[in-house]
């Protein structure tokens, strides 16, 4: 991927332009503000550092005793997540990278996802993913945990693509009283830049896919990062080939939103899935999965996947761009798929 | 260190005596096919231990027991009904069915319902005094237990370190009874003794006989007074032995004759040692059984009269938060 | 599901008959003897006790020092086959239950997983996985594993169904240069027996999948215990409704024989994947993605899957079987394809 | 414990400085833009103490290194060359781009390649010397490294403790340098010294001055023999202080004044100390850094010369065996 310009057109010329990073950062200290409940936990994030990525620079300062540094210990990073949120807090733990929280597979699919079925008691803990390829950051700072995140029930799984998304889903994130994974795109950190007016209207649900362009002639669905790369490819298409790609942008990867998924392939009976995970198992393949049992009907055309190669993330800049789906490759595809 | 009073061995006996008659009822409950599916998993060998440092717990402070647990249980306020209808998988259960026998527990109670990979609940007892901590609640202290073979999972280490950084209130119990399953203690770990391990996470160490409930009492009210006077999290190991079965479908043919000589019945030994302090009559004795099994028969006939989960009434979703399509943070 | 019989018409009169669980104890036995680089690392394996599930008894006896317990430690067993394995072995591990190897799971597929891809050197492990549900296990004793393990690339998954199967493929597994993850399902353990002649002809090898039964109106296509339930469909489809159901044992599940699944819905038009993992980004999923995609012109009805409930496994038996399909399930679903 | 002969003062200095020429190349690089894409991580400040424990192994024995081992790869026989390649990306390298940096290494120089998951290499390495031993190769011994912040994870815990069980051959060495990323140690550990830790698992811990290299020569070397005497897993903590940012991205504005002014450079500390020895003459103090950077420089010319990967030939397999659907065992 490249970095990404907003095309999405969440933003209003009156507002002020700020990052995807500091939309998360603002979140987290509206959060802390608006309720007591809510502390920070994570690794390097409790001193003037402010964590890897700088998501929680400044908020230690305004919310002293709030913003906690934790050891290299990702499994009890989730453990004490769990248990401040059975005495009562809602907190919001960073991994460093999502490839690290590997280490906190167990609390998480086991501990967490199963606390409110076994016991009636809801966890409303909010659990922060760095995520997504950048170039150079080779096999273990690069992964999307989302496919092992969704398979055990009990999670809920996010995975914002606009500056406004960061902001309002980190909210609703921390406002949900069951767990959420909240994955964010370390390439939009900085890339990504729109205008953000905090007194803006209504935002969506946490549930609720966008249709981020809207289209008749095939659907393109992603998320997180890979969203930009679709809004590229449905304007290259428009440009080129005068085919009208619609682009669905997920958001929330656990539960889908099957209703919105589905209204889309019934307008365009065209479906292309593309993601920078892996394909096996992937959301990619559980999205096909809902298309081909409930909207084989809709169909006019094999549905197709878009996903990362089969291999780990490589470290050499030429291969890692080789390794994910870009727009020229979306378009490629998207292309047989209008003419098939 | 005070020797206990005797009306505190009083209640320690009887809390040990309460829970060897609903262990020994469950194990015949399983023997005779009354459990529908799974085993049967019981604390005998270990009441005395468990039940002690429970008594060293307050209103509002909190209890993360595991397997061997069914005396520090009641203590805490768990009844004989309770654990029945869970190991009946009784709708009336705390647990509805869902889950079963061990994994029992509620908040209510100051309990953490275990989930069974070992070590997992130490980091959560330790965010359970975080929040406390953050919320101003400064007089709960936590109790939390591991057995030897937990003692080397990942999880345990994570936990119990960051217990100790942050300086919470924890009392943690270590059960080593020698075996993790079948396995002795020589593959599970190096040192001498387990409370070796307390220096390196800079916290203080206690042992004690697990078998002698007086010690039980004295080592673990210690460690409870350091706690609430502010010295951070305190280490007590038990040396024991498990007398039984990892669970009920387990013989135990692998413990040694040598083993089995080495640690006596902790329930027996107190008895003994009570009543030649004079402190208890062989009546009184004969009273706290007859009153305990009668407790448990009454409590298991109750939790058989009740109804067990209907899977079409079942709800049969992951989430308190139904419809997300709907949810929105209110600002 | 309740206790299976044996269909699948793998044993000869001739041969003895033997127990799920007694194939796997004599592939051990005759891998360890057969080669000096196997070796067993796991809990309560290397006592008298022979394993939760006696798989591995009377092998300390028979091969003293090279089978060894462990202690609680997911992470460091799999840690030590990977070094071990660099070290020129052959390890097997046993995980006491699947539900506990989500301690090693980064382990699995960030060590060894990517170590072939990484560096050259492969790494020959096997990973044994006491999985599948049995009433009374409750949430933390009856999991399936493939999904999580199927993700990320660089791990073989297999999930024999038969007692031949469990015996051949655990040798192949054993003998393969990548990690293989060998699920065994537990029921089956002591209530599938079945004739095993050890000189019995050829086997099929480990990547492919096995038609357990022939037929023409429908696919049923599952692995390891729900294989049995959907003999048990087939049966009474046949009997009670004249429908032909080819049923289709997947045995591998990463990679999958996707020429197989293809073909025997070529045959068909219509297919059910049944399993009884959770729905959600499942090997379910995944066969349904290989099938839409690239099988699609092949369906004459939607695909569908039959998976567990999507909470936790429930520890009282009837909701315990209620959460799982079993054949009266697979039947009415592959009745209402057949008639779609 | 005896003092290290001049021989070995002056072997450890020149990997010291071959490191320290290294490392600050590829500082000069990623500053100037050579390095495309990712961060650059040094070992500066830890030399000695890495350099001196790879100084104990011999053929067939095995390290795994972790972030600032630069010293200690040189030693093992890793070249400028082929660190520089990793580090480009280059098609030559040992990890033929697919990986980079710091978690270059092959087994053909007894060197594990670490994953980045800090404390996974530890049970790697449990099982290697495992193997050696079921082999009946009895003579190689391992050492593996591990930070004050990796010390926490539960990886590292159950890896040691499977080392101490077995009691297998290896020096584990501690680089407490007082910082986790920007971590101080205080949010990482409760005890006063990780050599604490020790006991707990049973083994024999030994501690030295990380700034002082005849102190690290000294420790280790104690150490190592006493594993090849059979004494079963050492541990050896130094205190230095990481002299860099935790990669060439971070500014490291976080470490303290008192931080910096509490710990030396141990290469010019070194350096000194040889001078004043009278072991080390200026000239030669001189040739050996021109000849270190003169090494490094032509090394860099020739991977620079050297092509990168091309992504339409990369095999895009994480399988070694590529048919699985012919694939049987042959019995
Ligand atoms: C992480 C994990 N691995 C394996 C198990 C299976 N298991 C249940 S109890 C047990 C032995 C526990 O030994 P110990 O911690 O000493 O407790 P004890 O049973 O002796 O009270 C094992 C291995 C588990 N529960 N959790
Ligand atoms: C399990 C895990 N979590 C987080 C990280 C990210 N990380 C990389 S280095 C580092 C700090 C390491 O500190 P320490 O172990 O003291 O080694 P040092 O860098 O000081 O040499 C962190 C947190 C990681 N590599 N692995
Ligand atoms: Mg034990
Ligand atoms: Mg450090």
């Amino acid at each position: 991927m490249s970095a990404p310009t907003d095309q999405t057109g969440a933003g209003k010329p009156a507002a002020t332009s700020i990052r995807y990073v500091d939309a998360i950062n603002r979140a987290l200290g509206d959060a802390l503000a608006a309720d007591p409940r809510v502390f920070c936990y994570g690794q390097d994030i409790g001193g003037t550092f402010g964590g890897a990525f700088k998501v929680t620079k400044g908020l230690v300062e305004r919310f002293p005793g709030r913003v906690l540094n934790s050891p290299i210990s990702e499994d009890a990073q989730t453990g004490v997540a769990i248990g401040a949120a059975l005495g009562g807090m809602r907190p919001v733990i960073e991994y460093q990278f999502a490839d690290f929280a590997s280490i906190a597979f167990n609390q998480l699919v086991n501990q967490a996802a199963t606390y409110f079925w076994r016991t009636g008691k809801s966890i409303p803990i909010t659990m922060r993913f760095p995520a997504g390829g950048t170039p150079g950051g080779g096999p273990f700072h690069c992964q999307m945990p989302e496919a092992w995140l969704s398979h055990h029930p009990g999670l809920v799984v996010v995975a914002p693509a606009t500056v406004a998304d960061a902001y309002d889903m980190l909210r609703d994130a921390i406002a949900c009283d069951d767990p959420v994974m909240f994955i964010e795109h370390k390439l939009l950190y900085s890339h990504l830049k729109a205008e953000f007016d905090p007194a803006r209207a209504e935002h969506l649900p946490l549930g609720a896919a966008a249709v981020r362009r809207e289209g008749h002639d095939v659907t393109l669905i992603s998320y997180s990062g890979m969203v930009h790369e679709c809004l590229r490819a449905a304007e290259q298409l428009a440009q080129e080939h005068g085919i009208e790609c619609e682009v669905l942008d997920l958001r929330c990867l656990r539960p889908l939103d099957t209703g919105a998924i589905l209204s889309s392939v019934a307008k365009t009976g065209r479906v292309l899935v593309a993601t920078e995970s892996w394909p096996f198992g992937g959301t990619a393949a559980e999205v096909l999965a809902v298309i081909s049992t409930d909207g084989f009907r809709l169909l006019d055309a094999p549905p197709r996947r878009l996903c990362a190669q089969d291999t780990p993330i490589p470290y050499q800049v030429d291969l890692f761009h080789a390794h994910h789906p870009d727009a020229a490759r979306i378009a490629a595809a998207a292309l047989e798929l209008a003419e098939f | 260190m005070s020797a206990p009073t005797n009306a505190a061995r009083l209640e320690l006996l009887r809390w040990m005596i309460r829970a060897r008659a609903l262990d020994e009822r469950l194990v015949a409950l399983y023997r005779s096919g009354g459990i529908r599916g799974g085993s049967v998993f019981t604390g005998r060998g270990q009441e005395a231990f468990s039940a002690a440092g429970a008594m060293q717990l307050r209103e509002g402070d909190v209890f993360a027991p595991l397997i061997r647990d069914s005396a520090g249980r009641l203590v805490r306020g768990e009844t004989p009904l309770d654990a029945l209808r869970v190991c009946l998988g009784r709708k009336t259960g705390v647990m509805r069915g869902r889950d079963g026998n061990i994994h029992r527990g509620t908040l209510g109670n100051g309990v953490i319902p275990m989930i069974s990979h070992l070590g997992s609940t130490i980091g959560v007892i330790a965010g359970l005094l975080l929040a406390k901590r953050l919320r101003g609640e400064r007089d709960a202290i936590g109790l939390v237990s591991i057995g030897d073979g937990g003692m080397n999972t990942g999880a345990f280490h994570e936990g119990f370190n960051v217990l100790a950084v942050e300086r919470l209130p924890v009392v943690l119990m270590v059960a080593d009874n020698q075996l993790s399953y079948s396995t002795f203690s020589d593959r599970s770990y190096a040192c001498t003794n387990l409370v070796e391990r307390a220096a390196g996470y800079g916290v203080r160490g206690h042992t004690c006989d697990g078998t002698d409930a007086d010690a039980c009492l004295t080592t673990l009210s210690e460690a409870a007074a350091r706690v609430r006077a502010g010295e951070g999290p305190q280490m007590v190991v038990a040396k024991l032995l498990r007398l039984a079965g990892h669970g009920e479908h387990d013989d135990a043919a692998y413990v040694t004759a040598d083993m089995k000589a080495r640690f006596g019945d902790n329930v027996p030994l107190f008895e003994q040692k009570l009543q030649a302090d004079g402190v208890l009559s062989a009546d009184a004795l004969a009273t706290l059984w007859s009153t305990a099994r009668a407790d448990v028969a009454t409590a298991l006939t109750q939790a058989q009269s009740e109804p067990e989960p209907l899977p079409a009434q079942e709800d049969w979703s992951a989430y308190s938060v139904r419809d997300l399509l709907s949810f929105k943070a209110v600002l």
